[in-house]
């Protein structure tokens, strides 16, 4: 029980994206469509599950002043892993995902979480912590995405979904969209919050 | 290289493809510390200090220790049969730099002059991971920027920030004494006016230098 | 002083694994990722030069940079299909890099553009493959012409640019023209 | 400092001014009340102490409360009869105030010892400024502060300047420019006293342009008594009367925001005072009357009258005809800086320069909106403060920074309020907002 | 009988504006540049101009129900806004846009920062702004024909706008080798022609958004609103003055100080912006010197976007631009206050 909250805690009750505000740099760059929000989502999951169960491993060995830094080179560690991967398999998305792969490596969420969660908790559910978070990272990439794929370019991964007569919101794709879906997104979780508090 | 592309790489930089509006490196502390304006100026100054030191810092690790050239300090040490592809150590390299160069930063100010500590200081723990700052290192790369252009870079990026966060923290002071709806207020207004911010800068897009 | 070694050899050793799992990470994709840069090249060099052997198109060099493509039916080197060359223009946002295939009369038989951040939905459209079509808007527009007199309409040529998208119409549009002189004085001097 | 600029300050608004209901009215003198209300305080300072006890029979001029310090004035019966009550009565300035009460005995018989005498000039210093505490007098103007106190300037601040406020800028009230026209001997040899006492080297008598029939009678009369005073005619604009603006359009000289005249050398006294001060050091009269003008479309008949002080403004306001049926709003003093009154049974005391009564209509305002930045009120500020954002500060309770915009030192004229699209209450705020900045202070220390 | 006064704070009296009275005399002011747009591009113009209107009050009143707000469509600020909207859009585009426009402009422009008064931004600009880069196309389809049939205000060319021909005219005429002599020709004619047009340019009868092109009917407007004192002179005198400089310096195809400067400032939008759009008080600053610095500001960023930018119209973007500014603005030019320095 208590370990599926360990996981599900990260995709709604403390998204990092929408409860905690983390991550935000490339939530607003890369959800102009859905497909680099999925993209950029597992790559940022992989790093933090990998790095989770890593430090989590290791935590008891690492002396607390030298702390930050070598969470530093784990995660940069993975980052990199994933950035060549991706240049090697996924050439087209790694280019529109640009400096942001790299980027994660200071990708508030993955440090956040290393040190708040992974270095005093154990593997298994460091591992339940970061993929839940990862997850929720992941979807709030890709609701983001929906919205501005859907309004700025009239389709979804790509495909035409709303008819050729409709014609796209460009804004929504371009960097004041990013801002003002992210801001009303977040208006409406916090509605929501104060709706069932009234209550 | 001349003054000219220099001044178009700052002008880009500042206006054309701002750090914040354009680009979205550095939204956390944007978002975060853009509240006050004495400590939205604070900020900017630790930031547009940092930048441009990590710009300099890492073209110079990348450009002498990491690249496959000719320059590559490794190729003449070692006296290697071509210079090594370091180049995947770059992130790593990166980081770790700018977190050092942080600290070192930070303890320099401590000692010299506590005034400016007690201003700047305490912004710059928090910008270790800030992504602008490893975004305009990666930039500088990624843009084949020469050595001087990766430092007016840095610093305008900076300056762009600064900019920036002055901006929104003069307006969001304003914004207190407004009526937002309850569900708005707090970060969600501070990513709309984000938003409209970038609205404007849409007027930057597009000059010709 | 006991304690700032041990932690940096600590830091230094946790470094070091580092540098090694990614050195042999690197050393798997490396290969790789050349691999599809190649791939993609020589892609958009058939794409440029349709009708020619993959195998036969070759790089004209001087001074270590590529100046220009020659393509061949075959590796005979006696049907030549035509010349490739790279060119850039600065659009709204972006240079506009991209490829571009001639004939020897000069008739454009390939383009494609190989790298731009235009505006999404406006620049980006001279890429795009319009709904129910199979050519993009570069396609479109340029192959068969000759890369002589091109201009966009505004002004006053034949090339219908992107409403809306102007300025990275213009920017293919002149590039090529450049492009074209260029190869015509590299081809004098090489040849 | 440019030229033109001398004559005036920046800021300032120009409302209507309503002063041809009453300004040729000649000032009436009123009966005297059956009762009288005296509050033991009157004046910006420490409270006066009650001398006499219910029953005491008392005489008009005879101090019914004495000074209990060196800021502080005593009062006077201001009609002869019975103490019957000490008690909290209405004050104009707000709830109850320990008062006096005195039954007239119908017979007005004053205390013996009041009288002119010819060589008052050559009284010693010190023995001026006692008759003038000891007569009551407290500023006239409407602030209401001890004469005497403002008159004994301390060594290290020489006061070489003296000006004479005869401006009357608030809307409505003429009991100045009526005094001026009527009593002008009274005022200048008044005027003469203080500069005496002052020590000031010139004396200025600062009148608006629109009182011109004023300023001829001064100048005739100062011409006349060989007096070296200048009368100067200043620019009809609110707040011109207001002390700090009175100064700088005289002088040129601005006193620093926390400062006082004396910070520039300057006095600055009402014609009542003038003339008061010369009654209290020539005749030792004390202060128990002065000039009110009733006025305002609430009211049937419109005056001026000299009054004794603590004749209650029912009194008052039946001896001009009574207030009409739709009467809103009663005024103790003029439209912008006056004190609304919840009910007629307040006395008329020291500062009471007027009684305006507005009809129903006058009295509404309309509903606050929110404030639209128009800046109308920034632009109109004497002070040069940003009342639009002292106000929004102290809605939201952002006490610290109206500190810091200089809420302190509105002077609150009124101005920004009047001008105001938004309806909003400005000066409200800013009263109360001051207020918490002085209780913020207080605590600090 | 006691009788209930009425008390409150002084002072006692008010002049007698209200912000009603201010937003129609405004509304009002602009009515004769509406007469003229219909008279210029034909009835479709009364029609935008109904729906903008229409629109940004639906907007509002629905926007206010729905937040349990006081209802607030009759200040005449959402009129206002949903006009200037209207006036800042090109005859040609599909009706929705205006509808649309006025929605973005009052919903996220003004009532998410809690309604009049509290918008940093000029809401009706915001509108523009937001349809300008969603719909480029048609916001910069100005090929709707004034009623003399000549877009540009000259014969040869059909192209949009005046500053639009000027600005390729600029582009081709530096660039001559790269054109054919017949083009380089048609537009050094062009550029004569141009400034001979100055007479349409005045009278509106050139191509351009709604509201915009009559100089002539917004001077009109303008000279009751100062008359009024509803605007001051300080932003649109600064603004005006700032880009009639710069265009003359910077603004010619001959160099330096070659600029023709009554062109500059009677094309695009400059004067409906300098006097009805950058003088909306909520959002430009409060104190004498910030409005002068506000109205330099937005003529130095309108002639750098006419002279390099992406498209041949600054005036939008630069009030936008500056409205950011205004809060700093006002920070940094407090008032003296008076007998005192500053404290902070
Ligand atoms: C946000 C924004 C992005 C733009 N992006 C492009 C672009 O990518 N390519 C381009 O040619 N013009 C771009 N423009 C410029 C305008 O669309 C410009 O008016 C147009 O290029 C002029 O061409 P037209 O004559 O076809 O309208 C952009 C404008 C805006 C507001
Ligand atoms: C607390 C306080 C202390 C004052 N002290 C002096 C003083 O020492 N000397 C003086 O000449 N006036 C003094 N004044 C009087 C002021 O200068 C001024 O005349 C008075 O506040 C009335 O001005 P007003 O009607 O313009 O508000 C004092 C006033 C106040 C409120
Ligand atoms: C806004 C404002 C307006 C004033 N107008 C007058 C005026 O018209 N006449 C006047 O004598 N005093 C006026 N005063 C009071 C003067 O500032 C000052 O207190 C008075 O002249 C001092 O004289 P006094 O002590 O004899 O009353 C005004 C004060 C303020 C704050
Ligand atoms: C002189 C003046 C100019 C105005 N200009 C605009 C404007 O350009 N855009 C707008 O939306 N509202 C304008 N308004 C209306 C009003 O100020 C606007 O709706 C507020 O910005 C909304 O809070 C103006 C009002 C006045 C009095
Ligand atoms: S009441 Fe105060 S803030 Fe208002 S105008 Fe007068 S001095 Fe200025
Ligand atoms: S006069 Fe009223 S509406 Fe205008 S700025 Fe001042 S407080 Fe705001
Ligand atoms: S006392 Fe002042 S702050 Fe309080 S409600 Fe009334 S006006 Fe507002
Ligand atoms: S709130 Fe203001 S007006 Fe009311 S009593 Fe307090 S200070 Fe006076
Ligand atoms: S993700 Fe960019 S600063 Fe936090």
């Amino acid at each position: 029980m208590s370990a599926f909250k360990e996981f599900s805690k990260g995709i709604y009750a403390e998204n990092p994206v929408f409860k905690q505000a983390l991550g935000l740099c490339p939530t607003l760059a890369v959800s102009n469509s859905v497909e680099n929000g999925l993209g950029m989502g597992l790559a940022a999951t992989f790093v933090l599950v990998c790095s989770n169960v890593i430090i989590s491993l290791i935590r008891k060995s690492v002396p607390p002043k030298i702390r930050i830094p070598i969470y530093i080179v784990v995660i940069a560690t993975f980052v990199t892993m994933i950035d060549l991967s991706m240049a090697g398999f996924f050439p087209a998305l790694h280019k529109s995902l640009g400096i942001f792969v790299p980027l994660i490596v200071v990708n508030c969420i993955i440090l956040g979480r290393a040190e708040a969660y992974a270095g005093k908790n154990n593997a298994g559910l460091s591992f339940l912590d970061g993929l839940g978070m990862g997850i929720g990272f992941t979807l709030a990439l890709m609701l983001l995405g929906v919205i501005r794929e859907l309004l700025g370019n009239g389709s979804l991964f790509g495909l035409p979904m709303l008819g050729a007569h409709f014609e796209p919101v460009l804004i929504m794709i371009l960097p004041p969209g990013a801002f003002l879906t992210i801001g009303f997104v977040l208006g409406f979780f916090n509605w929501l919050e104060n709706r069932r508090q009234n209550n | 290289m001349e003054l000219k592309s220099l001044f178009i790489i700052s002008i880009g930089s500042i206006f054309i493809n701002n750090f914040i509006f354009a680009r979205f490196l550095g939204i956390c502390p944007y978002i975060g510390v853009s509240k006050q304006l004495d400590s939205a100026v604070g900020m900017g100054a630790a930031v547009t200090f940092v930048m441009t030191l990590a710009s300099t810092v890492t073209w110079l690790i990348y450009n002498y220790l990491l690249a496959p050239i000719e320059a590559n300090i490794f190729y003449k040490l070692f006296s290697l049969s071509a210079p090594p592809d370091l180049t995947f150590l770059k992130t790593i390299a990166f980081i770790l730099v700018i977190a050092s160069l942080v600290q070192f930063v930070e303890m320099v100010i401590q000692k010299t002059s506590p005034a400016l500590y007690k201003s700047l200081g305490i912004y710059l723990p928090l910008i270790t991971t800030n992504c602008a700052i490893l975004g305009v290192s990666l930039l500088n790369i990624d843009e084949n920027y020469l050595f001087i252009e990766s430092i007016v870079n840095g610093l305008s990026a900076g300056i762009g920030f600064t900019i920036a966060l002055v901006l929104m923290a003069g307006i969001r002071e304003k914004l207190e004494l407004a009526d937002v709806p309850k569900s708005m207020r707090g970060i969600p207004i501070a990513f709309i006016m984000a938003g409209l911010m970038a609205i404007a800068f849409l007027g930057f897009s597009g000059l010709k230098l | 002083m006991k304690d700032i070694l041990k932690l940096s050899s600590i830091l230094m050793l946790i470094t070091t694994i580092a540098a090694t799992a990614l050195a042999a990470v690197y050393s798997v994709t490396k290969p790789r990722i050349e691999l599809k840069k190649q791939e993609a090249l020589n892609a958009a060099k058939s794409v440029a030069l349709p009708g020619a052997d993959l195998n036969a198109i070759y790089d004209v060099k001087g001074n270590d940079k590529v100046l220009y493509y020659s393509g061949y039916m075959d590796t005979t080197k006696s049907n030549l299909v035509g010349y490739a060359f790279l060119t850039s223009g600065r659009g709204y946002s972006s240079d506009i890099e991209s490829i571009v295939g001639v004939d020897s009369t000069g008739n454009i038989i390939g383009i494609q553009v190989l790298s731009q951040t235009e505006t999404p939905g406006l620049g980006t459209r001279i890429e795009e493959i319009r709904y129910g079509e199979s050519l993009t808007w570069v396609q479109k527009q340029f192959i068969g012409k000759s890369a002589k007199n091109l201009a966009v309409d505004k002004d006053g040529g034949e090339i219908q640019s992107i409403t809306g998208a102007t300025i990275s119409s213009r920017a293919v549009t002149n590039s090529i023209v450049a492009g074209y002189e260029d190869l015509l004085k590299q081809l004098k001097e090489t040849n | 400092m440019g030229l033109l600029k001398s004559k005036s300050f920046s800021g300032g608004i120009h409302p209507p001014e309503h002063k041809h209901e009453t300004e040729k009215k000649a000032i009436e003198k009123c009966p005297l009340p059956s009762m009288v209300i005296i509050p033991v305080q009157q004046h910006i300072g420490a409270p006066a102490k009650p001398v006499v006890e219910k029953g005491d029979t008392v005489l008009a001029g005879q101090p019914v409360c004495e000074s209990t310090g060196f800021v502080s004035v005593p009062s006077h019966a201001s009609i002869s009869g019975t103490v019957t009550a000490i008690e909290q009565r209405p004050h104009p300035l707000g709830p109850g105030v320990l008062s006096v009460v005195i039954e007239s005995d119908g017979e007005d018989k004053w205390v013996p010892g009041i009288g002119y005498e010819e060589n008052y000039l050559e009284l010693d210093k010190k023995e001026m400024l006692s008759r003038i505490q000891a007569a009551g007098l407290a500023g006239m103007g409407g602030a209401t502060f001890p004469t005497h106190v403002k008159l004994s300037p301390p060594p290290d601040k020489p006061i070489n300047t003296f000006i004479l406020n005869g401006v009357e800028c608030e809307p409505y009230l003429t009991s100045d420019h009526r005094l001026m026209l009527e009593d002008p001997k009274k005022i200048l040899l008044g005027m003469q006293i203080i500069l005496h006492l002052l020590g000031a080297s010139r004396a200025v008598i600062g009148i608006e342009k629109n009182k011109s029939d004023a300023i001829l009678v001064m100048q005739r009369l100062v011409a006349e008594l060989k007096l070296p005073f200048e009368v100067i005619s200043l620019k009809v604009k609110y707040p011109q009367g207001a002390e700090k603006q009175l100064i700088k359009a005289v002088t040129g000289r601005s006193v620093p925001s926390g400062g006082l005249p004396m910070d520039v050398g300057c006095v600055v006294q009402n014609v009542g005072t003038a003339a008061a001060v010369f009654d209290a050091v020539a005749s030792k009269r004390p202060l128990v009357e002065r000039i009110v003008t009733v006025t305002g479309k609430g009211m049937n008949e419109t005056k001026n009258v000299l009054t004794r002080i603590g004749t209650p403004f029912s009194f008052l306001l039946d001896y001009c005809g009574g207030i009409q049926d739709h009467a809103g709003k009663i005024i103790m003093g003029g439209p912008m800086m006056g004190l609304a009154q919840s009910s007629m049974d307040a006395p008329v005391i020291k500062g009471t320069s007027g009684l305006l009564v507005l009809d129903e209509k006058e009295s509404r305002r309309c509903a606050e909106s929110v404030c639209i930045s128009c800046a109308r009120c920034i632009d109109v500020c004497p002070m040069g403060l940003m009342p639009k954002l002292l106000g929004a500060f102290v809605k939201n309770d952002h006490i610290e920074d109206a500190k810091n915009y200089n809420i302190l030192d509105c002077i609150e004229c009124g101005s920004c309020a009047y001008v105001c699209p938004a309806h909003i209450n400005l000066v409200h705020l800013i009263k109360y907002g001051k207020m918490q900045v002085a209780k913020q202070i207080k605590k600090a220390s | 009988m006691e009788k209930n006064f009425f008390v409150s704070s002084s002072p006692h009296i008010y002049d007698q504006e209200s912000i009603p009275k201010i937003m129609y005399s405004v509304s009002l002011a602009l009515l004769p540049a509406a007469v003229g747009a219909v008279y210029f591009f034909g009835l479709r113009a009364l029609y935008i101009i109904i729906i903008g209107i229409v629109s940004a009050i639906a907007t509002e009143g629905i926007l206010c129900k729905l937040m349990k707000k006081p209802l607030t469509i009759n200040d005449g600020s959402a009129l206002l806004t949903g006009l200037l909207l209207a006036y800042n859009v090109s005859v040609q585009v599909p009706l929705w846009m205006p509808a649309v426009g006025s929605f973005f402009a009052i919903a996220v422009g003004k009532f998410v920062f809690g309604g009049l008064g509290f918008n940093p931004m000029n809401p009706a600009l915001l509108g523009r702004a937001f349809l300008l880069a969603s719909w480029p196309t048609h916001m910069r389809n100005f090929t709707g024909v004034p009623h003399s049939g000549k877009i540009s205000g000259i014969d040869i060319i059909t192209s949009p706008t005046p500053l639009e021909v000027l600005k390729t005219a600029k582009d081709i005429l530096q660039n001559q080798s790269q054109y054919s002599i017949e083009k380089v020709n048609v537009y050094k004619q062009a550029i004569l022609e141009l400034s001979d047009s100055i007479g349409n340019l005045f009278w509106g009868n050139v191509g351009g958004c709604l509201g915009e092109t009559s100089v002539f009917l917004l001077l009109i407007g303008a000279a009751f609103l100062m008359y009024k004192r509803y605007i001051g002179w300080k932003i649109p005198f600064s603004y005006i003055g700032t880009v009639a400089l710069l265009s003359w310096v910077f603004g010619g195809k001959d160099g330096l100080f070659s600029g023709f400067v009554l062109f500059h400032i009677f094309s695009g939008g400059l004067i409906l912006g300098a006097f009805f759009m950058a003088t909306d008080m909520v959002t430009s600053p409060v104190t004498f010197r910030g409005r002068i610095f506000f109205g330099i500001g937005c003529g130095i960023i309108t002639v750098l976007i006419r002279q390099i930018g992406g498209y041949p119209e600054g005036v939008s973007y630069s009030i936008l631009l500056m409205n950011l500014l205004t809060p700093m603005l006002d920070r940094w030019t407090k008032p003296r206050v008076f007998g005192g320095a500053n404290k902070k």
